[in-house]
């Protein structure tokens, strides 16, 4: 019932993104389908997959989405579009998708293929080979580690074109100068600033339960990573770029993200080296399954830097971009006046 | 006493999801940015505490009760700091109240290049 | 160590790039990317003669056995794959420092670096894994790291062209990803080899018709197959020219393997062919895309405009060669990918010299550069020949078996039809043969291009020609690799 | 039969409505939007075949016996990962071109585009 209830709202939601021309208001909508979403992921089960969403759909991507608007301005042009070959492709996709639900097997049954091939050895062996209750991790870390580390990749990748595309060196007196600015605000932003004062040391404590959590429950090292990063965010959103560039600069952060993807590699070499495997992590310690613990929380680890770092890379980027932007409309000002 | 206990919980509950829902009718009645913002921020923290409180009786787990009060925590924290930068974040940027007379408007217009 | 050489081969170059993010240093990271690169080269020859000689070569990551964990499997096919996409970025890697110091910003030379590595790396991964799941996050890996080695071209074009790339290449993914999610609902599996055992149970129902749908299709976008061609000659155009002779000789042949895989390995040879009516439809796509790209060439203003073109076109003679279903055709497109593969990288590569002696890629700036810089453009001449197919090139060798196999199903037409088709080819190449030598040159003269571009360009010449007269080695394997995907031996 | 396959409809609703925007709209960040919500909704496909009635989250426990399949979990996790990527990435792309051609429409981009080109050609006639 309550999935019946989530969908129709999902798809309520879908329809005000398509007509609304406001873009705050369809990238606020955005991050509701996201958060919709994640709801709809609890109902299904899939509880670290909410989590992720949550964080991501609803976080990180409504976020940037916002900075990027504050740079490109929120109004729609109300030009005319071509409705129609987009109607006839949409409608030709969703008719053959449709075409191809009709010899699916049931929502929900117990006998769909999908239950019974592959998926069954980890519910039930999964306790005996690698030891710990949360199955989603021990698919994830360990077998099918390599996808994973495929995700960390493709989350490397995206900061370093992030960077390749926005990264801009700044000359000190304009940093300067862009910190003057932002001190001169402290009057404004006085309790937001307190209360974030007061949260951020609990955001990272709990990034890092969530790190180490992962085992027992939802969470891992990309959610964590996730949090970790947005305490950085926030701290840059309210304190200024240049305050949080003296916390984390640009080199250090560089060197985190990528030590991370190193981290993650380095177990499998380690392995390959102890005679086993790319990834296995049997090998890692007498016990087997000692092995697949340590392994499992190296490589965790490994993804928590590489995500928290990237994170933090493409908000700075962008942020900075803004910045600079708006200082050299400033000076543009300022000389006409 | 469980009766009790329980009895109590529906009612913090009940008392809750009433708060949240009127919460919700205010965003739809009121006039404008500010008295709907009102509406919102009061009734949704106070609304949230009551459900979290109501859960907290439900629950036997110690652990389940200590992260509701952790949640709680937060939203007690975080709902009204962020109704208040909201508010500010509005006027800075030269919203007017509803039925403020119209000289004012040209006052504010000056801050309304500064944002947040 | 050997048995392991199936990993290496895509996790040396990934562990790469973070390192050379770490180095930091344009010159320190350009040496370390080709060192790699050489390594991922020989790894791949290393590999390529284990097949030939022992048979497919299963790796299973992690030590879990295949449809429960990771599986990487190479075959002959994969082999090839491997060895043209390592040994052509070793190639172009030569001629990078020169070409990147003129066209991208300094203290972007690393990032340059990092992202190629990337791009490598997310081709070899998609060739080397056994895994249609894995396939897909590699996909994305090689897509990203494209999109923002495009956006990095020096116009303002490029960043608009990577755009459109992203927009297309996403939904293209996306679809790769319901079809493989569509598969896996029906089977339970994500393993190739399993799939392939257990999809003709169901191959009847309607579900897994609509995965093959979405599976081809996603692929077909990144392959840039007529009419899902449009992102392709923007995105060439505009990226800086050491990435387009990547691109060109890589990212569409990737693309080609993945059509090849699905097509006659996963899903198996008679669905794809008797239940689905691919046949027809490949056949007549592919040629209606020979005739519209190379027309398309002909009126282009920009070379690299006209090459992306021809690009297109050529593809569509992969897509011919693909449809045909036979043995003989089958190895025809595999020869035509390795060929095509040495043509385009040539030239382009020929491409970005003049780009770095001239500054752009304009077809009247190129007035008198016979004379100017004459090495350079004798290899574009001979690549150029090469894709019209004259004897003696690669071009050639490819063509040859392409029509051989027509003929020997029969289709005379569609045989008359590629070789009006290779006139059309005449034409382009004519036109920027006229421009170069027997136009006057304008503006201020220019040297000859620096050593460190000649060497590369003239071994992909050479490589052209010899492939072209010794045909033992790659007929040899393309041979090998059509019969054992025939074999339906994966 | 139809309560069965009703949840596939709806998501599929939910895609296509994606699809839409990015092919329909103009504006770039709505096209990036667009492309979320297709994904998302890809992504509420996969998770909706994992679900097993009467099932629960996939951490093992004595007390419960069936759990939902973990498989389409991770896959799902690794996907939303490539997603943000994306998402990024396009960002960036769209403040560059803002910087570069000052308007983020599609149609104005490939107006000026078009002069542009039309412009080079000129140029190449004359001489």
């Amino acid at each position: 019932m309550i999935n019946i209830v989530l969908l129709s709202l999902l798809v309520v939601v879908a329809i005000g993104i398509i007509r609304m021309k406001d873009l705050f208001a369809v990238v606020m909508l955005t991050g509701i389908y996201g958060l919709l979403s994640a709801s709809f992921f609890v109902a299904m089960d899939a509880v670290d997959v909410a989590f992720t969403e949550a964080a991501v759909g609803a976080g990180i991507s409504t976020l940037l989405m916002l900075v990027v608007i504050t740079m490109t301005g929120r109004k729609e042009k109300a030009t005319r579009h071509k409705p129609f070959a987009a109607l006839f492709v949409v409608v030709i996709t969703g008719g053959l998708l449709v075409y191809g639900t009709l010899d699916m097997p049931l929502f929900g049954s117990a006998d769909a293929p999908i239950h019974n091939h592959v998926a069954p050895r980890y519910l039930n062996d999964s306790m005996q080979e690698i030891g710990i209750p949360n199955v989603v991790t021990s698919v994830l870390a360990s077998y099918r580690a390599f996808d994973t580390f495929g995700e960390v990749v493709v989350i490397f990748t995206a900061g370093i074109g992030v960077l390749a595309m926005l990264f801009a060196h700044r000359r000190r007196e304009e940093d300067e100068k862009l910190a003057a600015i932002n001190d001169s605000m402290h009057e404004k932003h006085l309790v937001i600033r307190i209360v974030t004062k007061m949260l951020i040391p609990f955001i990272l404590l709990f990034a890092l339960y969530v790190q180490f959590h992962g085992d027992y429950g939802p969470g891992g090292g990309f959610q964590a990573g996730v949090i970790f990063s947005s305490a950085i965010v926030l701290y840059a959103m309210l304190f200024g770029l240049s305050a949080a560039r003296r916390v984390v600069n640009q080199g250090f952060i560089q060197l985190m993200a990528a030590f991370g993807v190193l981290c993650y590699g380095c177990v499998g070499i380690a392995s390959l080296l102890n005679g086993g495997n790319f990834f296995d992590y049997n090998v890692l310690s007498n016990d087997p399954v000692a092995g697949q613990h340590l392994g499992i929380l190296l490589i965790e680890w490994g993804v928590g830097v590489t995500v928290a770092s990237i994170m933090i890379i493409i908000f700075f980027s962008f942020a900075g971009r803004r910045e600079i932007q708006q200082y050299v409309e400033q000076n543009k000002n300022k000389e006409s006046v | 006493m469980e009766l009790l206990i329980t009895i109590v919980s529906g009612l913090f509950l009940l008392v809750g999801s009433f708060l949240c829902l009127s919460g919700g009718v205010g965003i739809i009645r009121f006039p404008d940015f500010y008295t709907r913002m009102h509406a919102v921020g009061v009734t949704d923290t106070l609304g949230s505490v009551m459900i979290l409180t109501g859960l907290m009786m439900q629950s036997s787990d110690l652990l389940v009760i200590a992260k509701l009060i952790m949640v709680l925590l937060l939203i007690l924290l975080v709902g009204p700091t962020t109704s208040h930068v909201l508010a500010k974040a509005a006027f800075h940027n030269g919203l007017q109240p509803k039925g403020l007379s119209t000289e004012n408007k040209h006052n504010n217009k000056e801050s309304s290049s500064s944002n947040t | 160590m050997i048995a392991h050489l199936p990993i290496l081969q895509v996790v040396i170059p990934l562990m790469a790039a973070p390192i050379c993010l770490i180095l930091n240093r344009s010159k320190l990271a350009w040496l370390f990317a080709l060192i790699v690169s050489g390594v991922s080269c020989l790894v791949s020859i290393l590999l390529l003669q284990q097949v030939m000689t022992t048979g497919v070569i299963s790796y299973e990551l992690g030590g879990w056995q295949a449809p429960w964990g990771i599986e990487y499997r190479i075959d002959e096919l994969n082999a090839l794959m491997l060895l043209i996409i390592s040994a052509i970025s070793t190639i172009v890697l030569f001629a990078a420092p020169k070409s990147i110091d003129k066209e991208i910003v300094k203290g972007k030379h690393t990032y340059f670096y990092v992202l190629y590595l990337l791009s490598l790396t997310g081709m070899l991964g998609i060739v080397a894994t056994g895994d249609a799941f894995n396939v897909f996050v590699f996909l994305e890996i090689t897509s990203l790291s494209a999109y923002a080695l495009i956006a990095m071209g020096k116009k303002k074009q490029a960043v608009w062209a990577s755009f459109q790339y992203l927009v297309m290449g996403t939904i293209g993914a996306t679809f790769i990803l319901i079809g493989i999610g569509l598969m896996y609902q029906m089977t339970g599996t994500l393993n190739m080899q399993d799939l392939s055992q257990r999809l003709p149970e169901v191959a009847q129902t309607r579900t897994v018709f609509t995965a093959f749908a979405f599976v081809i299709v996603g692929v077909c976008l990144k392959l840039a197959m007529f009419p899902l061609h449009l992102w392709l000659p923007n995105a060439y155009a505009y990226a800086p020219s050491i990435v387009t002779s990547f691109f060109s000789a890589t990212s569409t042949k990737v693309a080609i393997y993945l059509l090849i895989r699905f097509t006659f390995s996963v899903f198996g040879l008679s669905f794809s062919f008797t239940t689905v009516p691919l046949q027809t439809l490949f056949m007549t796509l592919g040629l209606v895309g020979i005739f519209v790209a190379s027309i398309s060439a002909i009126y282009q203003h920009n070379i690299k405009h006209l090459f992306a073109y021809s690009s297109i076109a050529q593809i569509g003679y992969m897509i011919v060669g693909f449809s045909i279903s036979s043995v003989a055709g089958l190895t025809a497109t595999l020869l035509h990918l390795f060929n095509h593969a040495l043509m385009k990288s040539a030239i382009f590569l020929a491409l970005a010299a003049v780009a770095y002696r001239v500054g752009n890629v304009r077809l009247d700036s190129l007035r008198g550069l016979g004379r100017q810089m004459p090495l350079t453009m004798a290899a574009i001449v001979i690549g150029g020949l090469s894709l019209i197919g004259v004897p003696l090139t690669v071009g050639f060798v490819s063509k040859w078996y392409l029509l051989s196999a027509l003929i020997e199903q029969g289709w005379w037409p569609v045989a008359v039809l590629i070789l009006l088709g290779s006139m059309l080819a005449v034409i382009y190449v004519w036109k920027v043969v006229e421009v170069a030598y027997f136009k006057e040159p304008v503006g201020t003269p220019v040297k000859e291009a620096p050593i460190g571009f000649l060497i590369p360009i003239w071994i992909l010449v050479l490589a052209n020609v010899y492939f072209g007269i010794d045909t033992r080695f790659s007929v040899q394997v393309a041979q090998a690799a059509a019969e054992s995907l025939f074999g339906g031996a994966l | 039969m139809l309560i069965g396959l009703f949840n596939n409809w709806v998501v599929i609703v939910l895609m296509m409505s994606g699809l839409y925007i990015v092919i329909a709209q103009g504006n770039l960040i709505k096209k990036l939007v667009g492309l979320t919500i297709f994904q998302t909704s890809v992504f509420i496909f996969y998770i909706s075949m994992a679900k097993v009635s009467g099932g629960s989250a996939p951490i093992l426990d004595q007390e419960i016996s069936v759990y939902s399949n973990p498989l389409p979990h991770v896959l799902i996790l690794t996907a939303i990962v490539v997603g943000i990527a994306t998402t990024a990435l396009g960002l960036s792309l769209v403040v560059r071109i803002k910087e570069s051609y000052g308007t983020i429409e599609e149609e104005e981009i490939q107006q000026q585009d078009n002069l542009q080109n039309q412009k080079e050609n000129k140029v190449e006639v004359k001489e």
